[in-house]
């Protein structure tokens, strides 16, 4: 794979999708790569279908188009699946993530013949278990390192608890919950 | 403040209105800026505005302008804005230290600009709170442009969109009452004044309207010899008939409170504002009685509303 | 640039005007020959006259002087020959008579 | 040490707003540069920066303000896009005659209709001929160096202008991306403190501004005025040169991209021009001699330079994201055109309308007009067989890309 890794998010309006793009930025900045993160803007308000996009890589980043054949895709809501074409340009030497409590074997159908490797989290039992309330980004954003390798997990822990401990400064109890979100969904995301 | 009104100590002040401007002879917009602008104190410092109209092309024709102050103007319906932003950046300056002394910000404007095409800015401008003063010199039409009606335009005047003829009766509504509109922003001052005796009503309300602290509204009724048509001399004639009439009531809103400046002992009948004008000549053809009649009941009902406010 | 208005007129080269047509004097109006514009010109009788200034804040020209307490005669160079102070003097101080 | 961050492009102009920390900001929100009016509200409720903002009720009044700011003697500055713009449209030129050195971001979005909230030119372009200085930037990193520069610029007594620092909406001010901040130590010097020789609240002096003026001082007016709008042209280049000493990023006029040697080359504003530059890449791995000419500054435009560093290509593309109704391209297709002409070029070149209302543009849609830019140097303009990328079908001086038909 080249130095460059594309990423595109699915999600709907309210669920952190596009901020969890940003986040990814964020995180891959703070180990030195070159990053974009981006949402595709419209007037779609809550719980309508959105996209956003990551760029990471070890040199400039020039090109401002969106993402058309991404290495990866990140499926937030399964609910998608029937209305949106997620896996449209994926290469299939990368892979797709999806939010889910099915099986892999249950998803693919709905994947349109999609080659690649599919990967499956429960956002929503991983949240339930840490954090108590469902923020389906924070598991999402933590499965999708691993899954793109775009850095190392044991690294990615390191730099969101420093990122999260600034945030959170005052709420020592947000900071683990988040912090466990992230250790289970890295271990959960097969 | 000076609550003293020494008359002739005032009209030993400079004009900060100086002569030599283009306004037509006998007009009564320049009566308004020269003696509102008398009532800053002397020493102190102002920076004047000025929407587009009558009296901005003809006070700062380059290179003449006629201001003893700094003077800004921009464009026809952002004189609020414009001056908001003069009072900001005096505020900005002050709070860095870059300038030391104390400025008045006094912005003019003709009827057009103030209750049509400039609303808005001034409505936004009085709503921020800057320390200003906006004073509409009301002629009661769009004269620069050549007597176009307004929302200021009295009833049944016969103006250059609004010409009386054959079928028509001249401006069909009654003038809008920017004076309550300004007072519904709950600003600290708002006043209603004219031409009448010594000035000093018109002096005491600038000179409050300019040293309250927030913004103020001053609403002149300025006569316009040329788009009213009269004999220039008889514009204090024809103020006092507006005034006594109730046609032009005086009054001010300080903090919200209503009250009524002068109350005409002997309540003059609305003819006696109409008779003297071309504008409603048309008014006094026999057949027309029954608009009198109409005007005399909406002059009445306007002025016991406003009693009622100020009880 | 430096000219003063008093040097600027309708010939002067686009390099010596003011940037942006402003002005950095005061009152530079007080140039300028209104009183050309008159058909009529008012006349004092300071024998009628009492002092009494109501016609002062009534000029539309400001062409009415107050100096120690007491007008002056009419600033002709100014004044427009409206007539309002005709009617403003309570004493028939002031007349008009036909032309300049 | 310069700062490495990641920000969008709106967070990148609001950190150089607040570092400039200019004296008053009037504004209205209007997406996609609302974002900027909320940074500095934020930045002044905490205490951050000392700017007094002022909320107004529309875009009219934010330049209105703006003006009468300006004149009054602060440093003075706002933001909008789109309708804010096309709003302001009659005091902005108020705002150039009157020669107050206001700086305004624009985050450039489609003018109406219909209805769309996404990134074109059409809004500055439509104010080219206002007398304002335009900058454009590639990224977030030159809208945020282009801001610092703005104001040394704006107010250079041989130049006293307004300017508009520009950017594509949402492409580059919603993307979060790399960039280099420059630290306060070094930009506070750099811009320095405004001083105007004249000023409405200057006690020494009056001073009147916006006169009525008759014609025989109006056109003298306006040839001043354009005096100054040249001028601004070695002002921006001595500006760029002490800001590469703060900030090791060298801006001129425009930027060359492998263009020295290109046979052909596209000529584009903003942030099209990284993808076109992508696209060179992969094209000069294959031995095509593409290059790129980015326009930086609009206004003044540089004519005589451009042509200058186009003498060499065969074929050129002009790329407008704007459409001006001319039937003949858009704006900077007919400049650069008369520019080509007058400097008596003996290139091909097409103007191609792209991009309007955020339609995307991609490293294959500019290879594919490289290839369509050969085929023109080969068989000349009227004489091509591609027609397949830009429309209105080959042959024509004035296509679009990426339309269905």
């Amino acid at each position: 794979m080249s130095s460059l890794t594309e990423i595109r998010w699915h999600g709907r309006g309210g669920q952190g999708a596009k901020t969890a793009a940003l986040l990814l930025a964020d995180v891959a900045f703070s180990i030195g790569k070159y990053v974009q993160g981006f949402p595709e803007y419209g007037p779609e308000r809550m719980g309508a279908p959105i996209t956003a996009f990551n760029r990471i890589s070890d040199t400039q980043i020039r090109v401002h188009s969106n993402i058309y054949d991404p290495d990866f895709v990140v499926v937030v809501d399964e609910t998608l699946l029937h209305g949106v074409d997620v896996t449209n340009g994926l290469k299939k030497e990368g892979g797709i993530l999806i939010n889910t409590a099915l099986s892999k074997e249950e998803i693919r159908p709905l994947l349109k013949g999609y080659e690649g490797a599919v990967y499956t989290i429960d956002a929503h039992d991983v949240c339930m278990k840490t954090l108590g309330k469902y923020f389906p980004n924070t598991p999402m954003l933590a499965a999708i390192v691993k899954v793109s390798g775009v850095m190392e997990p044991d690294v990615f822990l390191r730099e969101m608890e420093a990122s999260l401990k600034h945030k959170f400064a005052k709420k020592p109890e947000v900071l683990q919950g988040n912090m466990k979100a992230l250790e289970l969904a890295l271990q959960e995301v097969c | 403040m000076d609550n003293t009104f020494n008359f002739k100590e005032i009209q030993e002040r400079e004009d900060r209105l100086a002569p030599g401007h283009r306004m037509c002879a006998g007009c009564g917009g320049t009566i308004a800026a020269r003696n509102v602008l008398k009532a800053i104190h002397p020493g102190d410092r102002a920076v004047i505005g000025n929407a587009t109209g009558c009296l901005e092309v003809s006070t700062f024709m380059y290179p003449y302008t006629a201001y003893e102050d700094s003077y800004i103007h921009t464009a026809f319906e952002n004189a609020g804005a414009t001056m908001s932003g003069v009072e900001t950046a005096y505020n900005a300056l002050k709070k860095k230290g870059k300038i030391d002394e104390t400025y008045k910000f006094i912005t003019f404007g003709g009827d057009g600009g103030t209750y049509d095409i400039g609303l808005q800015s001034l409505s936004g401008a009085m709503e921020r709170g800057h320390d200003m003063v906006y004073v509409c010199y009301d002629n009661g039409a769009y004269m620069n442009t050549g007597i176009q009606r307004s929302s200021a335009t009295p009833m049944y005047a016969d103006t250059t969109t609004t010409p009386a003829g054959k079928v028509s009766n001249g401006k069909p509504q009654y003038r809008k009452d920017l004076a309550a509109i300004m007072a519904a922003h709950n600003i600290p001052y708002v006043a209603q004044t004219t031409f009448i005796g010594n000035m000093k009503d018109l002096y005491t309300k600038s000179e409050k309207a300019i040293y309250t602290p927030g913004p103020a509204f001053l609403n002149i009724m300025a006569p316009c010899p040329r788009g009213w048509r009269y004999n220039a001399p008889d514009i204090i004639d024809i103020c006092k008939a507006a005034v006594e009439t109730c046609y032009w009531p005086m009054f001010e809103i300080v903090e919200g409170k209503w009250s009524i400046s002068y109350e005409p002992k002997n309540k003059l009948p609305i003819e006696e504002f109409l008779k003297s004008q071309g504008r409603f000549k048309h008014l006094f053809k026999p057949e027309n009685e029954h608009l009198i009649a109409e005007y005399q009941a909406e002059v009445d009902r306007r002025w016991e509303e406003l009693r009622a406010r100020c009880e | 640039m430096s000219l003063k208005v008093k040097d600027i007129n309708e010939q002067t080269r686009w390099q010596d005007l003011h940037m942006g047509l402003h002005v950095y004097e005061p009152a530079t109006s007080k140039t300028f020959d209104t009183g050309e514009w008159r058909t009529n010109t008012p006349v004092l009788d300071m024998e009628k006259c009492r002092q009494c200034l109501l016609c002062v804040p009534y000029c539309p020209d400001s062409s009415i002087p107050v100096k120690d307490g007491k007008r002056g005669e009419f600033d002709l160079g100014h004044c427009k020959g409206c007539g309002i102070c005709v009617s403003a003097c309570p004493f028939g101080a002031i007349t008009m008579k036909e032309g300049k | 040490m310069a700062v490495k961050e990641r920000m969008s492009g709106n967070e990148a102009v609001a950190y150089a707003m607040k570092q400039v920390n200019p004296d008053v900001m009037p504004a209205f929100p209007i997406t996609p540069s609302t974002e900027l009016p909320q940074f500095v509200a934020n930045y002044i409720a905490n205490g951050e920066m000392d700017t007094e903002f002022i909320p107004v009720e529309s875009e009219h009044s934010a330049m209105s303000a703006a003006i009468g700011a300006s004149a009054a003697g602060a440093r003075t500055m706002t933001a909008t896009s789109s309708a804010g713009l096309a709003l302001m449209w009659e005091v902005i030129y108020v705002a150039a005659s009157t020669r107050v050195p206001i700086t305004m971001a624009v985050v450039n979005r489609a003018l109406t209709g219909p209805l769309n909230i996404n990134c074109e030119h059409s809004d500055s372009m439509g104010a080219r001929d206002s007398g304002w200085l335009q900058i454009y930037a590639e990224n977030n990193q030159e809208a945020y160096d282009n801001f610092l520069q703005a104001y040394r610029i704006a107010e250079h007594k041989d130049v006293m202008l307004p300017i508009m620092i520009c950017q594509d909406g949402f492409i580059t001010s919603h993307a979060v991306e790399n960039i280099e901040l420059i630290e306060d130590e070094k930009v506070k010097p750099f811009v320095g403190e405004y001083h105007p020789e004249h000023f409405l609240l200057n006690p020494r002096e009056s001073m009147a501004v916006g006169a009525y003026a008759v014609s025989n001082y109006c056109m003298e007016a306006k040839k001043a005025h354009a005096e100054a709008m040249k001028n601004a042209k070695q002002v921006i280049l001595d500006v760029a040169k002490e800001f590469a000493e703060i900030s090791g990023r060298e801006y001129g006029l425009f930027e060359e991209y492998k263009l020295e040697d290109a046979d052909y080359a596209i000529v584009a504003i903003g942030s099209a021009c990284g993808t076109a530059k992508d696209a060179i890449d992969k094209l000069r791995e294959q031995g095509v001699k593409a290059g790129l000419l980015k326009v930086r500054v609009f206004r003044p435009f540089p004519a005589e330079e451009m042509v200058e560093a186009l003498k060499n290509c065969k074929s050129i593309a002009i790329m407008d994201r704007c459409e001006s109704y001319s039937s003949q391209g858009g704006p900077l297709g007919a400049e650069l055109m008369a520019a080509l002409f007058r400097g008596k070029s003996k290139a091909e070149a097409v103007n191609i309308v792209y991009g309007l209302s955020g339609r995307d543009i991609r490293v294959e849609d500019v290879e594919k007009i490289f290839a369509d830019l050969a085929d023109i140097a080969e068989h000349g303009v009227g004489n091509t067989s591609t027609g397949d990328v830009t429309s209105n079908g080959a042959g024509d001086t004035y296509r679009y890309l990426g339309l269905r038909e």
